[in-house]
């Protein structure tokens, strides 16, 4: 066995960086800012999806592995444990900020509001547990407009959908004390009358970081969009927010935590890369100060996170505290 | 019966013009395609400026023109705090928000004139300097309101100029500095691997299939995976190369490398095909001429059917290689969808390739990026088109008549 | 590929029926080549059965027959041009000089280069004249040197009666030449390895009638140099060319002779319906 | 000496002994009968003997070498004291060893980490030491085996014969690639494709009729993961809609320029009309998404579907269509050339006009030949990517309203392989349960279009 | 494609030369087809040479002469099969009855229902016995109903000799039948659209012995009911099926009478060489 070569393929002198497309844009710029002035070779930024990230990330130890990886969730306790039995004992978890869920429409379309349960009566596949049958908007709610529901929002496999389901839907789902009961007592039952999303037309998967997306909320003005809150910082003058529960999608109510779409960004760094791929921590460093309420990375949509976070943050960097299992519940 | 004769002939006429109409229609498509291209991806090679007057002697209190030029002209310009130079000229001119209009990396092309002319830096000299992507996007197009604003402000002093940096950047997060450089290099290392192993492997199988193979199960075996695997989907090569020389032969991600292997398992079948086809148009008497005055079955193929085959193998070879040119879904899978600032300078680094450019491009929010996609499909066009132009070339320079 | 082709039963085959019987003859000196009981299928279809033949070096032997009746066939067998058909499959005995050309020892390459051939059409490469000619001393070594390669060239277009027409543009391509002085070219490059026996499938069939008779001169002249077998449909050019004919039938070989014989005084009811024009 | 020099090394002195070998056998070449040389082949034939004998042998063994080599230099590197200050396993240590070796072979001028610069020396040391041993030894194997080859030669050596089983093996293997690609594919799917089926059932996945993948099974033990809706959604893409645009536009085309256009016009236009397969698909993508479909969408309303989406199915198989079209007419092309030139003639004779000709006679005896290739063409378009993600959407409806959303099989793949869910849920497994059962489906496809053409040529032969 | 291909000298050239020179004859009744000074070029080479002659209802005339003397060539001028050859160009006269059939009113396609052809090599559609012979009478429209199409196919398969062999089998593809019945198929295919005059071009030699003589029992039967024109290579069946026999050598018309004539007493010096087999 040759040590030198430590079963991966020797050392390398860039760092590399998988995962999340949502995080991608943010990393980029990171990145970009990292190298700008030739000190560092500038990262190679692979945007694989969180999952498909996840799976290259703890595949093991070493220079074939990538030092980092986005995520637009938080890593799953089976990820943590793989990580683990593949040598990657220490990974640490760094929270990049908040990404908002923005429900929004065109700027042309009848402008309306909405609340977490109308729009999990919309979505849902089986509504507190009855098949969805809403076709209209008035049909949830006559106060609300005539005309078709007509959602694009994330596919299945995506974190933006997840985010949807456990920030919006499971908070209207909740409001039905029997649905809640059903929590503790059949957790299946639970999940898919408050997860699953109706599969009729109504709700049309798209993809998430999409320009296309735009377009089509234009082209369709009757119908809404959901989508990260970056893109709704970037296309203001086509499209507009939907308020939901009266607050309007807008930077202070997202990083307030007043409007009910947010998410936290992460990434997480392999620890035993520190200090043997040049650059690393500076990198790190480089990521979390420019999350500030006035980095560039806000600039570019993120939304900083609350400044406890942020502290928390700073402290974990310094010192690489590595993430113990028992933090993920 | 004369009336049947004149419907028979109409019947005719009809025919003959929905066959010319299908053809007109078929072209047209792409002249269509290619005038929308054209159309969008023109102003993806400009850019727009806005005048910056910059004091070198006052700014930087006298720098000799001399240490810039030679090799560490570079560094030195690093260490002369050039940003803040042109940062500070920009807020004499424009005010305390000047520096809002411009793209941040717009110092950059200082650099570059100096490099080009260190001589500058003793004169006051006025450098057109690009301005943020919004305010691109609205006086080229129409932006934002705020934009929209700034451009009937400063209507009089902006103007557009021929964007070089397309040309010889890479990949970036700001479009007003973004190029095709680095994915044009990784797509021609890309294909470089892919020609030098599926050409001769695919020449060398055609000769094979169609001059010696014996007619058993291991003949029809090949033949059937080899037909199957110019029809299957893009997409499942790319899961064989993640699978097999990432996973199993640990070759370095995102490399030319792999993408180069992996279009090349793709791009062979094709050349097998065309291959055995222009194998076939060999006419079996030259094969009988040589067997005849006792060659042997190799030295046929070598000194006869080969030669005379090639032109209608490079067709094929050239239209395979334009397929796998335009590929983008199996290179996702082998981390070749990826934000590379430098461009590759060997087969293992980390490199991308035109099509992926263009659609992780075409997924960008920023607006600007729209014409930018535009820009990088001409390129990628005309690439393409200058390979099928030789395609052409060779088959009407050395087709034979028999 | 073929190599290892042979012959299933050319040890007990060999002499076993007497060549009288059907007429092969040897009268005039020992046979270049001979031909003992061959069989030839395509597939399960038999295209040859049971033909003993002889071929002598001092005359030119004719094939007649109606079409299909397995001339060709034959005539491939004698230089293994028949190998190139993965269905063919022969048995019985043929010998150049009393070697099996079918023994797994004989190398076929050196065969073809003693037995050379002419096809029905003109089949130059599509290179030039001197390349033509050149091709066949350059794979077997024939010449040391460029001179001697182009002493081949030349003494092999002046044999085949084309060097007065070519001499200024030997780098013209081959396939430039006219119909006729195409098919010399082919007898030329075939002559050009200095083979024993050369064998001519309709050499004449898509020539006129001026090429032809320019071809049949050329066969004159070659005789005795060479053993010289030619197929044809025409059987005025046998009778004007050929000493000896075989008249094929069916597979069969119906009778072999002198050709004034064949013509005048054939032996079988078969022969004399075929010369007379009854059927074919 | 490093490798790369040494190969080279080997390659010239296997030219020398090429030169040897040739000289030796043209030595030996004298007349024997007539004019023929007593040697079995040409002297080069020899010549190549002995360099093949020469460098081959050498050649795998560097290659074995350079794979024992670098674990037995870091072995005596290890050994020397410097080792002892380096941490103790783990990719620090792998690291700076790999940094010192890279440093040694200079490949890299400064080290990151400080204690790679101890090692270079032992490394240089341990580098120069085992170079040694492998060149020595790979250049005695060149002299070894080059001097037997040499020794070998003799008039009836068969260096021909050998030289040509030689190549023969390398064409061979070269078209074994493509059965070792095929099992490859295999291998690289059915692996996970079989982790995939323990959690859902196969049954579910081949008939189901819902595709909506949940984390977990519903209340009727629904899994979501029916994979129907996705293959309705590849043929009705694929096969239906931009078949509709590519075999009336493709046969037309090929009968007009086989049978009516003037020489010149046809030499211009097939490659004109072949360019439009060469066109990337992203290209075609884009093109579908940010022009053709929205134009269909208006279009759409404004002959009253007001449900129509700016997601297409008809978008995206309308410009599918047309980047196959080139597929088709070559195809029909070469099955019209292919019929003989008698069927027309005997038609025309008949008094049938041009186009009678084409309808009843020559369209019919090419028709098999022209389904195999639109099978082709259809296996093609089935495995079309890119302009589905970007024009078609991602909605898995089951649906024949070409003005809706659809998605395909390719396209859920990209999507769930590039999605955030962990990669061993259900969800990012699917993708190679999709892959393979597309990769069968193409096969098939392959094997009747393989069929149906080979029946046609028989036909006429 | 063609269609607006016509004569260029057409008017001038009529009766400019006196046929019997060449040796054109009229003696038994009114000729069913005249050519007049017919010229034929493909590019720049001349196939045809200023060739005259008349064919007759109630003979059957035989083309003879060496390989690519333009037998074909001038055959195919009769109905305008040339037409399809892009490179091929006529000059002179040729009439249907006195209709000139390279005037530009003359409709190409009912020509070619008038005067039939029936080629070397059997090219029966790849379709059912039925629809083979049906379509023609199809296409032109000769049948109101199922069962007068049926009674079209029953008696041109008749009349070719066919019907007993196959009239159980109509809808077996034709392509299945054996060459010999092929050729037959092809002729009642031909004989399906009522022509005046078949062509024939080297109908038989893709046949075997046994086929040959079946055609050329049916070209006996069905002459006096067309005139009928066929080309061969085989001097032998030129004597046995036709009245009158043309015999062509380079594009010219050497001499164009009886059969008997020809055969036994040519005027021609070239046309005896050729019979005696001197060359071809
Ligand atoms: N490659 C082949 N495969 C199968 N059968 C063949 C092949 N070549 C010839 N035959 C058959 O073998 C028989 C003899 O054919 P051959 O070509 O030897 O005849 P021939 O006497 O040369 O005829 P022709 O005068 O027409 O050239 C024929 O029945 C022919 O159909
Ligand atoms: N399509 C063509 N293009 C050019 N030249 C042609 C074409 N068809 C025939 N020729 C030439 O016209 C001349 C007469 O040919 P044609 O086919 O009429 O001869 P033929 O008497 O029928 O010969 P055969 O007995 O071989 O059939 C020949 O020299 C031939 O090369
Ligand atoms: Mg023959
Ligand atoms: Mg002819």
């Amino acid at each position: 066995q040759d040590q030198a070569s430590g079963g991966q393929g020797g050392t390398r002198s860039e760092i590399r960086i998988v995962g999340s497309s949502t995080v991608f844009p943010f990393a980029k710029a990171v990145a970009e800012q990292f190298s700008i002035n030739g000190a560092n070779p500038s990262p190679i930024l692979e945007s694989t999806g969180t999952g498909g990230g996840m799976s290259l990330f703890c595949a093991g130890v070493g220079a074939g592995t990538p030092d980092i990886e986005n995520a637009s969730r938080r890593i799953k306790p089976t990820e943590l444990e793989l990580c683990q039995t593949n040598g990657v004992t220490d990974v640490v978890e760094i929270q990049i900020g908040i990404d908002g869920i923005a429900v929004a429409q065109a700027n042309e379309g009848t402008a309306f509001s909405l609340t977490p349960v109308q729009i999990y009566k919309a979505i849902a596949d089986r509504p507190f547990g009855e098949k969805n049958t809403a076709k209209k908007w008035s049909d949830i709610d006559p106060s609300l407009p005539n005309f078709a529901i007509s959602v694009y929002g994330p596919p299945s496999t995506s974190g933006t959908r997840d985010a949807l389901t456990e920030l919006i839907m499971e908070v209207g789902c909740v409001t039905d004390s029997a649905t809640k009961a059903l929590k503790d007592s059949d957790k299946d039952e639970f999940e898919s009358i408050c997860h699953d999303v109706r599969a009729d037309g109504a709700y049309i998967d798209a993809g998430e970081n999409d320009n296309l997306i735009v377009q089509k909320l234009k082209a369709n003005p009757n119908s809404v969009g959901i989508f990260g809150y970056s893109f709704l910082e970037a296309n203001l003058d086509s499209v507009r927010g939907i308020p939901v529960s009266g607050v309007n999608p807008t930077y202070e109510a997202i990083a307030s935590g007043e409007y009910p779409g947010a998410r936290p960004l992460y990434i997480y760094v392999k620890k035993q890369h520190v200090g043997v791929i040049p650059g690393l921590s500076e990198y790190v460093q480089e990521f979390v100060n420019a999350g500030t309420r006035d980095g560039y990375l806000v600039k570019a949509g993120l939304i900083a996170s609350p400044d406890s976070v942020r502290a928390k943050m700073s402290e974990v960097v310094r010192d690489m505290t590595p993430l113990k299992p028992s933090e993920l519940k | 019966m004369q009336k049947r004769i004149a419907k028979r002939y109409a019947a005719e006429r009809r025919f003959k013009a929905i066959g010319m109409a299908a053809i007109m229609l078929s072209a047209g498509f792409l002249a269509f395609l290619l005038v929308i291209m054209v159309g969008n991806g023109f102003r993806g090679f400009t850019q727009t400026e806005l005048p910056v007057e910059i004091d070198f002697p006052a700014v930087t209190g006298g720098v000799s023109p001399s240490q810039f030029e030679g090799a560490n002209g570079n560094a030195n310009i690093q260490s002369m705090g050039l940003p803040d130079i042109v940062n500070s000229s920009i807020e004499l001119q424009y005010g305390k928000d000047g520096t809002d209009l411009f793209s941040t990396s717009g110092w950059t092309s200082v650099s570059a004139m100096i490099l080009a002319d260190p001589k500058i830096v003793e004169q006051k000299t006025t450098v057109y300097l690009p301005v943020t992507s919004e305010i691109d996007v609205a006086y080229k197009d129409s932006g934002t309101p705020e934009s929209e604003r700034i451009v009937s402000k400063y209507s009089d002093q902006l103007s557009t100029g021929f964007n070089w940096n397309f040309l010889s950047n890479s990949d970036a997060t700001d479009p007003m500095q973004v190029g095709i450089w680095g994915a044009f290099k990784g797509s021609l290392i890309t294909m470089l691997v892919t020609l030098l192993l599926a050409f001769p492997v695919g020449v060398l199988a055609a000769l094979y299939l169609e001059e010696y193979a014996p007619k058993n199960r291991l003949t029809d075996l090949i033949e059937v995976s080899i037909n199957n695997l110019a029809a299957v989907p893009s997409i499942i090569f790319g899961l064989l190369g993640l699978a097999v020389f990432l996973n199993f032969f640990g070759m370095p991600r995102s490399g030319a490398l792999v993408g180069g292997l992996t279009l090349a398992l793709m791009t062979m079948p094709v050349i097998v095909i065309s291959g055995r086809n222009a194998v076939k148009a060999v006419p079996p008497s030259i094969r009988e001429a040589a067997l005849g005055i006792g060659a042997s079955p190799l030295q046929v193929v070598f000194h006869h059917v080969l030669p005379l085959a090639l032109p209608g193998i490079l067709t094929g070879t050239i239209i395979g290689m334009a397929r796998a040119l335009g590929e983008t879904a199996p290179l996702l899978m082998i981390g070749m969808r990826a934000f590379i600032a430098t461009p590759p300078s060997g087969i293992t680094d980390p490199a991308t390739v035109l099509p992926v450019q263009i659609f992780l491009w075409s997924d960008e929010v920023d607006r600007g990026f729209v014409e930018k996609t535009s820009a990088a499909i001409i390129i990628l066009l005309l690439f393409l088109l200058t390979m099928n132009a030789l395609a052409i070339y060779l088959r009407n320079r050395f087709e034979t008549r028999w | 590929m073929n190599d290892d082709k042979k012959m299933q039963e050319s040890s007990e085959s060999i002499n076993m029926t007497d060549p009288a019987t059907t007429g092969a003859t040897s009268e005039s000196g020992t046979p270049k080549m001979t031909a003992r009981n061959v069989n030839v299928f395509y597939g399960d279809k038999q295209a040859i059965n049971d033909v003993s033949i002889d071929v002598n070096m001092d005359s030119v032997t004719a094939f007649i027959g109606p079409s299909g009746c397995g001339k060709s066939t034959f005539l491939r067998c004698m230089n293994r041009m028949n190998d190139t058909i993965p269905i063919a499959r022969i048995t019985g005995d043929i010998r150049l000089e009393g070697d099996d050309i079918y023994a797994p020892q004989m190398d076929v390459v050196q065969l073809r280069a003693r037995v050379g051939m002419v096809f029905q059409k003109p089949n130059p490469f599509p290179k030039s004249i001197y390349d033509n000619i050149a091709y066949g001393p350059r794979i077997h070594g024939l010449a040391t040197g460029k001179e001697e390669l182009d002493h081949i060239v030349e003494s092999s277009l002046q044999r085949a009666g084309l060097w007065s027409e070519v001499k200024d543009r030997l780098q013209d391509s081959g396939t430039a030449l006219s119909g006729g002085q195409q098919q010399r070219l082919c007898i030329a490059r075939a002559i050009a390895v200095d083979p024993e026996v050369i064998l001519m499938d309709e050499p004449c069939s898509a020539l006129d009638p001026i090429a032809t008779a320019k071809i049949e001169e050329l066969i004159h002249e070659l005789r005795g140099q060479y053993a010289i077998v030619i197929v044809t449909h025409n059987m005025q050019q046998a009778a004007r060319v050929s000493q000896k004919t075989a008249f094929f039938h069916l597979g069969t070989l119906v009778e072999y002779g002198e050709t004034t014989d064949i013509f005048t005084n054939p032996r079988e009811e078969k022969t004399r319906d075929y010369i007379t024009g009854r059927y074919g | 000496m490093t490798s790369t020099t040494l190969l080279f090394l080997v390659i010239g002195l296997g030219l020398v002994a090429w030169f040897f070998g040739r000289l030796k056998a043209a030595g030996l070449h004298t007349r024997g009968k007539g004019s023929r040389s007593v040697l079995h082949s040409l002297p080069n034939y020899h010549g190549w003997y002995v360099a093949l004998w020469a460098i081959v042998p050498a050649t795998i063994f560097m290659m074995v070498w350079s794979f024992v080599s670098p674990s037995l230099i870091t072995d005596a590197a290890l050994n020397s004291p410097a080792a002892a200050q380096l941490p103790q396993g783990g990719f620090a240590r792998g690291a700076i060893l790999s940094e010192a070796r890279a440093i040694a072979y200079g490949h890299q001028v400064n080290a990151f980490n400080p204690l790679s610069q101890s090692m270079v020396t032992p490394y240089r040391e341990a580098i120069s030491y085992y170079q040694m041993i492998g060149a020595v030894a790979a250049l005695l194997m060149v002299f070894a085996c080059g001097v037997y080859a040499w020794l070998r030669i003799k008039p009836d050596l068969r260096a021909r014969t050998k030289i040509e089983r030689v190549t023969m093996m390398v064409l061979l293997l070269a078209s074994l690639i493509a059965i070792v690609t095929t099992v490859g594919i295999f291998l690289s799917l059915v692996f996970e494709t079989a982790r995939f089926f323990s959690m859902v059932s196969p049954i579910d996945f081949l008939f189901g009729t819902e595709w909506n993948p949940k984390a977990v099974a519903g209340p009727r033990g629904e899994t979501g993961f029916g994979a129907i809706p996705l293959f309705w959604g590849t043929v009705f893409i694929g096969a239906i809609i931009a078949m509709i645009v590519a075999i009336p536009l493709g046969l037309m085309s090929a009968i007009y320029l086989t049978q009516y256009a003037p020489a010149k016009f046809r030499s211009w236009m097939k490659p004109i009309l072949e360019v439009l397969a060469g066109v990337p698909t992203v290209v075609y993508g884009y093109f579908a998404a940010l022009t053709v479909a929205p134009a269909l969408r208006d279009f759409a309303v404004s002959i009253g579907i007001t449900s129509a989406s700016s997601e297409s199915a008809l978008a995206a198989g309308v410009v599918m269509g047309i980047m196959i079209i080139p597929f088709v007419s070559s195809m029909a092309d070469d099955s019209i050339a292919a019929v003989p030139s008698s069927m027309r003639d005997g038609s025309l004779a008949m008094g049938a006009t041009h186009s009678e000709t084409i309808k009843k006679v020559l369209i019919p005896a090419a028709l098999p030949g022209v389904v195999g290739g639109v099978l082709l063409a259809v296996s093609r378009a089935i495995g079309e990517t890119m302009i589905v993600v970007m024009a078609a959407g991602l909605a898995a409806n089951m649906t024949a309203n070409p003005f809706s959303s659809v998605t395909t099989v390719t396209t859920q793949i990209v999507q769930l392989l590039t999605g955030d869910q962990e990669f061993d849920s259900p969800k990012t497994l699917a993708a190679f349960a999709l892959g393979l059962v597309l990769f069968i489906v193409t096969l098939l496809l392959n094997l009747i279009a393989l069929r149906v053409v080979k029946k046609y040529r028989e036909a006429y032969e």
